[in-house]
């Protein structure tokens, strides 16, 4: 599909129209609403729209008739002062059938394009997309991308214009992958692998979150989309597929790594070629991330510090141990991760 | 209570000699009159409880970054609401209906079983008891009320809260269970003369179809939520990935469960607004075949849609496109069931007393919920609004707006009848609109701020999202909702007070019951009627009917109390709780079941 | 239930509307019930059929011979059922009881022969926990067993009632829902022997 | 117990087989069970071995309700009791059992 819409039947522009009208306040307004499922920016997205759309144009058909009806009826047959007993009718099969048939008729005005969109979106990938594995920890997104041989948590960069084909599966319980602006959910289920491909239309940046109920931090697994041209896209690669930067081991930040290497982070976290550890994000580039801890805290050394001194105050439940670190063992600490751009 | 021989006397008098009080009469009743009343007050209770916890949780959620109840606390709020919401109040609410008015509808003295009944009953009590003790013995259950399962793994959900559920729900099983069987059983063998199925009133033929579902329903959510406490306790792998199982199981087994249960929430609030609108109307209920086969027909459909409660899991193409159809399928039986309650209308003479507001009401809101979950029923549609606040809005619609309105309408309808009083109309209207307006005001934002991508179950949300103004509203509502209610409860304690004395038969109604008088004395009817057409009393011999019925001719058996049904239920609740509690409540709790049992078993019945 | 089943006043009810026994028909209410309790076992066996990585497995442990001798038991009991049944119709509590004894015993050949198998098999390294077939299996036919041992014991309980001369013509009604519950165990006994071993 | 019970039995036990008929039906039953272990044992059968034992035990299973629980005599509205859940149950195991890839 491609990014331009047709609007040209007067069935869907009516839908549009409801949508968007009775959605006012969707209205486009990306900035105000971030996470908004009606701001379609792949095809997949768009793909759902069109549906919803014509799924919102029934459903408000039927609402306003039924329940116009159903007011009408009561307006008009309100008891008053002398209303006449009322005729014991019990029955009308003319009427019965025709009001089994209409839904029916409508039912099948919906079912049609359901299953038309099932099949279109359930395809395989086209073959040449993006391959990205992703999957899901309590409580943050790892995304590898095998192809670039790159891991990264929390941010998923994707290039425009590419279909991008997502494995999805879980280190621990069920998730739900779900980045509205691209598409609906995919559980991410023990066991098994799931399977999601979109192609975004847009540049830009935006949220995602985790949308089945997985522990006490379920509300703190977001994540965050971005859209990057061809080229930002990679630059972001070649980036990534460097080596992690080595500070100098004088300056705070070699401090750092000296200091992550001895209290523990190294059992958890890969660095490449310094530590092994997978428990917790693979932390080589996490320098060049906007945001860390499953996008709770922005990347900001004030923020990383907060996060390192103690993980469960703003993300309860965290699995990363509070190590009771002293202030200057953190600020080394900051230091070196900021660095690791 | 003791055998009633009653004499050949005025009615009222049999009505005093067979009404002892006491607690003791209570607790040994087998009355299905004094156990519906039993089930009404229990359930609303539990129905405030499950208010409260919405409250809290609204309260968290008024504004972003929240810090009114931690993160543990609020995920207890929500599961033990759903939990509450759905099995300790709306359920038996409607059990609370089935007991009191299906024997007087279908011209019975009592129900097939009428121990079984008490000890139904009392399971439900002791096992409503026992999952809310969770919340004072370390924390109650925290994994929402359908407990996907790995997550309730004791890996993951280490603690008593999910053992509390577990065990607590397999408890209310049998309760449910219980009912069930007694209602099917009644309804099928203790009809009056003449009584023919299709001379059923409504509400007595959606009791049957519910009934059906729970004996159905409940077994496959017992089987699940064994495998899960053998899980839990003994370290099978019923649930556990690593050793090849499948959670999704779970899934399958709990909506099997869980669809069919959303119907039993829906269909006897179906089946009270078949009563209610006729009534108010003046005129018999529009095409009662279409409406009748229709809820068979939603009962049998309800089995073969549960999937749709599981688009995301990524059943594949084949298996989604099924279980869309087969969901969308069922908008044509309600949709008929919606226009023939139009029509009963339609030409009638409409009053609109308090009873009939929540019967239009009913059907409004329930259209809302029912579009909702029509455009859930499109799995590419729905996967954008699965486990959002579009999903909460909709289940909000069909079951505040659609039971508990139902429920309402029942209880402004029925309540002259089961104490003999009358309800306040000016308090009851403002219940009503208060409630439609709070319930709006909660509810309506909640499609929105879901279609904006706000996930359900989260305790907080950022500030940026959008979400602020719309979740503020929610939160303004409900206080809506609860001053609604407060005018509600104090109509009922002026009832009890200083109500206006209903009389035999207040609102002209059709069925049974209205013939005799309010409330009705322990046998029910003096006479049992003859049944001669669908609606008696608006029939011919209806003012035959009404006057034989108060008339005792002869001595009638009524079955005589027993505090057995009680004691077996207070034996099975600690046998069963045993596997939270240990052995030491456990093995007391064997003997006193089976000390119940026994003496229930061999007890003489007359 | 069974016992709640036998709690109902016999006596003084007035006709039904179907003119069935309510009794009797709450029974078949149940066993409906139960096969959907059944069913959702059985569909947990089967789905997770094949899915261990680790052993024991089904072939490797069952043993044919014995569990057709077990499953011919447990039919042989449904005919001594249904003779004891004829007994008590008739009036004839002496048969009767002889016959619900006998009935009694088969039932605990079987169960003593499940305890047998259960016992061989954990031996062999099958636990509850050890995989998936052990879970399945052992709840599946465990929950079966409970179904027989309950229905041994209520065969015994008619049992002396009958001997003592309890269980007139009048009271068949008592042996013939004994008798549904039995006969419902035996075919679900029929269907795990196919489903479970025959068909691996 | 009522009258109207009795009324109802009178009218079933006529119908009812007797002894001979049970150990007639056990012998059949015993048959067929040999016959679904031999099945089992023959290799020559493995190719139709589903299916020929799901229908040998569907009979047998038939047999013990028709004749033993006496489904054949009784009030159809027990069949229905029982038979309805039973279809239900079977498709529920259908189901799941294709929506898990088993066939
Ligand atoms: C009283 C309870 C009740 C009732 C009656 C219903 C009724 C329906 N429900 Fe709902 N549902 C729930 C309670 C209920 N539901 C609950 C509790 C959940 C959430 C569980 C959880 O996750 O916690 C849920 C979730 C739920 C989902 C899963 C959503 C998700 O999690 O992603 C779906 C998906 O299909 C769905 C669909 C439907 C449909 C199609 C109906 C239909 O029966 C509705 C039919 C009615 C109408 C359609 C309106 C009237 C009809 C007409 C006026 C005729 C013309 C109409 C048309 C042609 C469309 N429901
Ligand atoms: C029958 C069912 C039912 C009913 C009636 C309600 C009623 C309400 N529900 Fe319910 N709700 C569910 C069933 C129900 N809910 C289910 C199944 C879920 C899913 C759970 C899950 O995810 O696991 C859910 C989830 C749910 C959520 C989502 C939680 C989340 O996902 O994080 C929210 C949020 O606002 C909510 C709010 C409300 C509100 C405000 C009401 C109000 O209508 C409540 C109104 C009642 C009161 C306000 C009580 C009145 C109190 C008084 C009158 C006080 C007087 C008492 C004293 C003085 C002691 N509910
Ligand atoms: C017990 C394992 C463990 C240890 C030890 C550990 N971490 Fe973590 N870390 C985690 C986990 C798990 C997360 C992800 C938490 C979340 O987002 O919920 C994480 C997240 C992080 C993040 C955010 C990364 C991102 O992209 O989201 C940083 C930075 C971090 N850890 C640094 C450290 C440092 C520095 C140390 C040593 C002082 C350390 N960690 C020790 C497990 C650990
Ligand atoms: Cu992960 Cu919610
Ligand atoms: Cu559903």
């Amino acid at each position: 599909m491609t990014p331009s819409r047709r609007r040209s039947k007067p069935l869907r522009l009516a839908a549009g129209l409801l949508v968007l009208g009775a959605l006012a306040l969707a209205g486009c307004a990306l900035k105000d609403y971030p996470q908004s499922t009606l701001t379609p920016h792949s095809d997949l997205a768009w793909a759902i729209q069109h549906l919803l759309e014509q799924l919102t144009f029934w459903v408000v058909l039927i609402f306003v008739l039924v329940e116009g009806m159903l007011i009408v009826t009561v307006m008009r047959f309100r008891s008053r002062p002398g209303s006449p007993e009322p005729k014991h009718v019990h029955g009308n099969t003319a009427l019965e059938v025709a009001w089994t048939i209409a839904p029916a008729l409508i039912l099948t005005f919906v079912a049609v394009p359901t299953v038309l969109t099932i099949f279109k979106t359930q395809a395989k990938a086209p073959a040449g997309s993006l391959e990205v594995k992703v999957v899901g920890h309590q409580w943050w997104w790892e995304f590898q991308y095998p192809g670039q041989k790159i891991v990264t948590g929390s941010e998923l960069h994707v290039p425009v214009g590419r279909t991008v084909a997502l494995s999805l599966e879980t280190a621990d319980v069920i998730h739900s992958f779900w980045l509205p602006i691209v598409g609906g959910k995919r559980d991410v289920v023990p066991s098994r692998t799931n399977h999601i491909w979109f192609t975004a239309d847009s540049v830009g940046v935006f949220p995602g979150t985790c949308a089945e109920f997985c522990g006490i931090s379920h509300a703190n697994m977001h994540m965050k989309l971005f859209v990057d041209t061809q080229k930002d896209f990679d630059a972001w690669v070649a980036a990534q597929q460097q080596p992690p930067i080595e500070p100098d081991s004088t300056s705070l930040a070699g401090k750092g790594k000296a200091m992550f290497l001895e209290v523990g982070c190294a059992a958890c976290h890969t660095i490449s070629g310094l530590s092994p550890g997978i428990i917790g994000p693979n932390l080589t580039h996490v320098g060049s991330r906007t945001s860390i801890a499953g996008s709770t805290y922005p990347n900001h050394p004030e923020y990383v510090s907060q996060w390192l001194a103690n993980p469960q105050a703003r993300k309860p439940g965290a699995l990363m141990t509070n190590l009771g670190l002293k202030p200057d063992q953190i600020a080394a600490l900051t230091a070196y991760v900021e660095s690791l751009k | 209570m003791t055998t009633t021989t009653a004499p050949v006397a005025a009615p009222a008098a049999t009505h005093e000699a067979g009404s002892p009080s006491g607690l003791w009469s209570w607790l040994t009743t087998v009355d299905h009159k004094r156990i519906g009343v039993l089930y009404g007050v229990t359930a609303f209770i539990f129905f405030l409880i499950g208010g409260i916890e919405a409250t809290l949780m609204r309260i968290q959620l008024a504004k972003p970054e929240n810090t009114f109840v931690s993160p543990d606390v609020f995920n207890q709020l929500f599961t033990m609401h759903g939990t509450t919401m759905i099995f300790l109040a709306i359920m038996p609410l409607s059990a609370s209906f089935f007991n009191f008015l299906v024997p007087l509808m279908i011209g019975a003295r009592d129900v097939a079983f009428p121990r079984l009944n008490a000890f139904s009953y009392w399971v439900y009590l002791f096992g409503a008891l026992f999952i809310n003790a969770s919340f004072f013995l370390g924390g109650a259950p925290n994994t929402g009320w359908f407990g996907y399962s790995n997550l309730t793994s004791s890996q993951f959900s280490p603690g008593h809260g999910v053992d509390f559920w577990a065990v607590g729900l397999q408890i209310l099983g049998i309760a449910s269970l219980a009912a069930g069987f007694n209602f099917i059983i009644t309804i099928v063998n203790m009809r009056a003369p003449g009584m023919k199925l299709m001379r059923m009133p409504v509400f007595v033929w959606m009791t049957l179809v519910t009934s059906f579902l729970i004996i159905l329903a409940f077994p496959v959510i017992t089987v699940a939520l064994v495998f899960l406490l053998f899980d839990r306790l003994t370290g099978t792998n019923f649930f556990q990935p690593a050793m090849g199982a499948d959670p999704v199981l779970w899934q399958h087994l709990f909506w099997l469960f869980g669809h069919p249960e959303v119907y039993i929430l829906i269909l006897p609030a179906m089946g009270i607004v078949s009563e209610v609108l006729p009534t108010f109307s003046r005129k018999p209920l529009f095409g009662y075949p279409v409406v009748v086969y229709s809820g068979i027909f939603i009962g049998f459909m309800g089995w073969g849609v549960w999937s749709h409660h599981m688009f995301a899991v990524g059943l594949g193409p084949i298996a989604d496109s099924f279980f869309a159809l087969s969901t969308m399928l069922i908008a044509i039986p309600t949709g008929v069931k919606i226009f023939n309650w139009i029509a009963t209308m339609w030409g009638g003479r409409v009053e609109l007393k308090t009873a009939m507001l929540f019967a239009v009401g009913f059907i409004s809101m329930f259209i809302m919920g029912g579009l909702s979950g029509f455009m859930h029923a499109s799995p590419p549609a729905d996967l954008q609004q699965t486990d959002t606040y579009f999903v909460v809005a909709h289940i909000h619609y069909v079951l505040f707006g659609g039971s508990m309105m139902g429920i309402f309408a029942g209880l402004y309808y029925w309540f002259p009848k089961m104490t003999g009083r009358m309800l306040d109309e000016r308090l009851g209207k403002a219940h009503f609109w208060l409630t439609l307006i709070g319930m709006n005001v909660t509810f309506f934002p909640m499609h929105f701020v879901g279609l904006l991508g706000m996930p359900r179950r989260v305790y907080t949300y950022a500030p940026n999202m959008g979400f602020d103004a719309m979740n503020m509203m929610s939160t303004i509502g409900v206080f809506g909702i609860i001053l609604a209610l407060l005018f509600f409860i104090a109509n009922v304690l002026k009832s009890r007070a200083s109500g206006k004395p209903a009389g035999n038969d207040p609102w002209g109604g059709s069925t049974l019951e209205w013939a005799i008088s309010s409330p009705p004395p322990p046998h029910n009817f003096g006479t049992i009627p003859t049944v001669h057409s669908l609606d008696p009393l608006w029939a011919k011999d209806g003012a035959e009917i009404t006057r034989t019925a108060g008339q005792v001719r002869g001595p009638i058996h009524m079955p005589p109390g027993s505090i057995w049904p009680l004691v077996a239920a207070l034996g099975m609740t600690m046998l069963m709780s045993g596997m939270v509690f240990g052995w030491y409540v456990g093995i007391p709790g064997l003997v006193i079941m089976l000390t119940g049992l026994y003496s229930w078993s061999f007890e003489p019945c007359d | 239930m069974a016992v709640a089943a036998h709690a109902v006043p016999h006596a003084a009810h007035p006709p039904t509307s179907t003119g069935l026994n309510s009794r009797k028909m709450l029974f078949w209410a149940f066993l409906g019930s139960e096969c959907m309790f059944f069913g959702s076992l059985i569909a947990t066996y089967l789905v997770y059929r094949g899915r261990d990585q680790v052993g024991p497995h089904p072939h490797e442990i069952f043993s044919i011979p014995f569990t057709s001798f077990s499953a011919f038991v447990l039919l042989m009991s449904s005919l001594t059922m249904v003779l004891a049944l004829a007994a008590i119709q008739r009036g004839d509590q002496k048969k009767g009881s002889l016959w619900l004894a006998a009935t009694a015993l088969l039932g605990m050949t079987f169960v003593g022969g499940q305890c047998y198998e259960f016992t061989e098999f954990f031996y062999k390294g099958l636990h509850l926990q050890t995989n998936l077939f052990g879970s399945t299996f052992f709840v599946l036919t465990g929950f079966h067993g409970t179904h027989v041992t309950v229905g041994v014991i209520w065969l015994w309980t008619l049992f002396t009632l009958a001997v003592r001369g309890k269980i007139p013509k009048e009271k068949a009604l008592d042996v013939e829902i004994a008798g549904l519950y039995w006969h419902f165990v035996d075919i679900v006994w029929i269907a795990i022997f196919t489903l479970v071993y025959l068909i691996q | 117990m009522t009258d109207h019970e009795h009324g109802e039995h009178a009218t079933s036990e006529h119908a009812h087989p007797g002894a001979k008929a049970y150990v007639g039906i056990a012998v059949i039953l015993t048959v067929i069970t040999a016959f679904e272990v031999a099945i089992f044992y023959i290799p020559q059968m493995h190719p139709v071995l589903v299916p020929s034992l799901l229908t040998l035990s569907a009979l047998k299973f038939t047999l013990v309700v028709m004749f033993y629980m006496h489904l054949k005599f009784d009030h159809r509205l027990f069949s229905w009791l029982f038979v309805m859940p039973m279809i239900l149950a079977a498709a529920v195991i259908l189901a799941l059992m294709k929506l898990f890839g088993v066939f």
